[in-house]
């Protein structure tokens, strides 16, 4: 998408004005750097806005994007379901896959309060001192695990989906994500593939996963999380699969804290009693290896878009150069577990 | 870490042009950019990975081979790496291939075969203290933040 | 072009740093330039010049080496390239190193030798010729400019 | 020298304070791209300054830079050789070599008027239409081979050389440098410095030798040449060796003129007009073999300050990279002399 901003804002306005039914000058675009798939805007637009939000976020998924080609169905119906729930996000306005719009699977939402605190930076900005956001980072997973999804417009994503396949779908889906991103063998992968179809549990319910919760992926303001962003790996499943995903080492920047936030112990206490589930065992083991097995195949999407995808963002073969130490662990935890 | 190197020696260069180039201030700094990237063009013909990587990789894959034939009655349609004739990517990547197919045909197997599990966990375990001896400190607050890690 | 991979690779990763950072805006941007140094550093573990770059230069010395032992006559003193074990950039120098002081010895001595001279020369050329098949086109105005160039 | 400019503001003043007798303040420093060797800065004192100058120039010679280690002295009496004469160059003010002082050989000049041409520079800022500035190129170059220097500072430079000593002198100073800068073994340049010792030519006189007598060593404004800049390689010898030097393909942009200014027949011409003395052709296919190996010794001097002194700017290895070009050069040269 690089260098077409103009082009964009044209595109973007022709498409509001179309979407209001009144004359739309964009302004004060602002591109963000966080984010190592979806490409994200700040925009304004004259009063009234869309139901009275002036200040936008659109987010693009190119098409050379690490894990392109996108839709952006999911993140809008994610963002839907959990529009006046207990889940913080920002409103959704509009979307569209229809790449002649603006040239990449889209959409608008509203512009959260709040700034974003990147996992590896150990220098400062550090908001955890007193446990707060720690505390509402477990009580809203709980929350978006609890809601009822089947009236929702994700529903249409759990066809067929069960209690007892949820585990062996979202291992189909990481085994096709390796299968289409790996640019060389990787027997450890196989060795975890076969361990993961071994074990794989019975989900306690079936419950909207965001995929990618953690530390870096939520606004937070005044000790408090004003949005949990970064929907774009949302699906049906296990609420197991979050937990395991935000309870990985690579969050804890070196702490004994969850995604540098909260104790293991106190994260799944409040998750239970937001949800009535206990955590099993079990699960989470599953969940911790297919989360590794997760993260290794999201570091070969890396090298698989520099290499392959003309995606030239120095990080995508730095996220490369962490299959190995992954890999690592994803042993180390096998051997744990035999 | 990435497979082939003519394509990484590529992408450092567009990220130089595309990303770093529109926001560097300056002929000399610039120029300084342009130097890298006519460096990576010449790095692109006349380097590749070393001998001395590929060969530890290749070392382990032969081991497992020979591992492997040690099994008594290991059945003869079990995958299982060829002997090497050469040190080259292509001849890990074929090897490694081998080895997946391996796995994937012990995981569908009734009855385990213990020896089997040992040599390929040898293998793999030698492999990934390869790679991890082979990879350079990470630097993704640099990467993230645009500025040097103060710890 | 340099001799020393590791210390190429370090020199690109210090004109980055010293040169290139303090003149890039933007986080993102000095960013990416961290993470070109980052990939150099995992290069300087894994990489080098290529078998196949090298292995063409060795060829031309040992194709010397036996133009060499078919001139009638050629005295003992003659320094020449030894026979070659390996594929390295020390066994390069070492057998450039001979040549060198083969020239030298023939500029020293009173009567010349007509055999010699030319299979100096056609190993110079073959040398020649393969260092220049595998270099980048120039690219000085944009380093110097710190622009494209037009033309 | 990165990163010292305050440090090299305060000791400049205090220097110059002490040289003028007076407090000097400078402004407005500004360092200039050019230039692969000595760093070159901008700088203005207040007046009457150095003989009622105040736009000076000052050129440090780095303790890792691309010949070092430097000597300011024979740059400074090259300048003060030719002032006042037809050879146009900035007036030099002072120089040390004493590193205490600025951390680093250095001298002061004047700020000539004009602007530089870059010999690769084929876009724009061609000055060359009218041949006027060709003619000057010439010109000057005759003047500063006639010139009487046993006068001047520089006939300290010129112990025991002779008309018959001075090519074997030339290859002998940069046989050292071959020997001091390659980073491998260059068979090539023992055949080269086997013939050059064997085809050494007597000079016709012993003159002022610039050293890099080429396009982008000048300034010029308004079609006028307004000062020879660069004399860092300044020797006493054959004035057949600028010659050489001045008419090596690199220079000639792709065009039939030396230094992409002057025809060779002319260049000859005006040269011959100016000292007297006719341009021989042994001399000029000597010192033409002579100028490559030298430039062959200046990029491997590129190569040996980028790998070995810490010399970190990306051109060093760029102009490693034309080491194989200038010997295949060579061995066209000597293909065609036998």
């Amino acid at each position: 998408m690089s260098g077409g901003l103009p082009d964009l804002t044209a595109r973007f306005d022709a498409h509001v004005t179309k979407l209001l039914g009144r004359p739309v000058t964009s302004r004060g675009w602002k591109q963000y750097p966080s984010g190592f798939s979806w490409s994200t805007y700040g925009v304004s637009i004259e009063a009234p806005g869309f139901d009275g939000v002036t200040e936008l976020v659109l987010r693009l998924g190119p098409p050379n994007g690490l894990f392109a080609p996108y839709s952006a169905a999911p993140q809008f119906e994610a963002l839907k379901a959990v529009e006046g729930t207990a889940v913080p996000a920002p409103r959704a306005f509009a979307w569209s896959d229809d790449e002649s719009i603006l040239g990449a699977p889209f959409f608008v939402a509203e512009k959260s309060p709040g700034v974003t605190v990147i996992p590896w930076d150990a220098d400062d900005r550090s908001p955890r001192s007193d446990g707060a956001i720690g505390q509402q980072f477990a009580d809203i997973l709980g929350e978006l695990h609890a809601l009822d999804w089947t009236r929702t417009g994700l529903a249409r994503f759990g066809e067929g989906l069960t209690r007892q396949n949820a585990a062996a779908r979202a291992v189909d889906e990481w085994e096709r994500g390796y299968r289409r991103w790996a640019t060389r063998p990787h027997p450890m992968m196989h060795k975890v593939l076969a361990w993961l179809r071994a074990h794989a549990p019975v989900a306690p319910r079936l419950s909207i996963v965001h995929g990618d919760y953690r530390l870096g992926n939520f606004l937070e303001q005044d000790g408090r999380i004003t949005a949990i962003l970064d929907w774009e790996l949302v699906r049906l499943g296990d609420p197991h699969e979050d937990l395991g995903w935000s309870c990985l080492p690579q969050y804890r920047g070196g702490t004994e804290l969850m995604s540098q936030l909260i104790s293991r112990d106190e994260l799944y206490a409040r998750h239970e009693a937001k949800t009535g589930l206990p955590v099993q065992p079990e699960s989470m083991h599953f969940y911790t290896i297919f989360s590794l097995l997760k993260l290794a195949a999201v570091h070969m999407a890396g090298a698989h878009a520099f290499e392959h995808k003309g995606f030239f963002d120095m990080r995508m073969p730095a996220m490369a150069t962490q299959i190995a130490p992954v890999l690592r662990q994803l042993e180390k935890a096998l051997e744990a577990a035999s | 870490m990435n497979n082939s190197f003519p394509r990484l020696i590529d992408g450092m260069i567009e990220a130089l042009r595309q990303n770093v180039l529109p926001a560097t201030e300056g002929e000399f700094a610039r120029g300084q950019v342009f130097g890298v990237i006519f460096l990576l063009k010449n790095l692109r013909l006349r380097a590749g990975w070393s001998t001395a990587f590929l060969g530890e990789q290749l070392a382990a894959l032969d081991e497992l081979r020979l591992s492997l034939e040690q099994i008594d009655g290991l059945s003869a349609d079990a995958p299982r790496p060829a002997k090497l004739a050469e040190v080259t990517e292509q001849a890990r990547d074929a090897g490694d291939a081998q080895v997946c197919a391996l796995i994937d045909w012990h995981a569908a197997q009734g009855t385990k075969i213990p020896a089997v599990e040992r040599a390929v966990d040898a293998y793999l375990h030698r492999q990934l203290r390869h790679e991890l001896s082979t990879s350079a400190k990470p630097m993704f607050a640099e990467i993230s933040l645009g500025k040097e890690r103060s710890t």
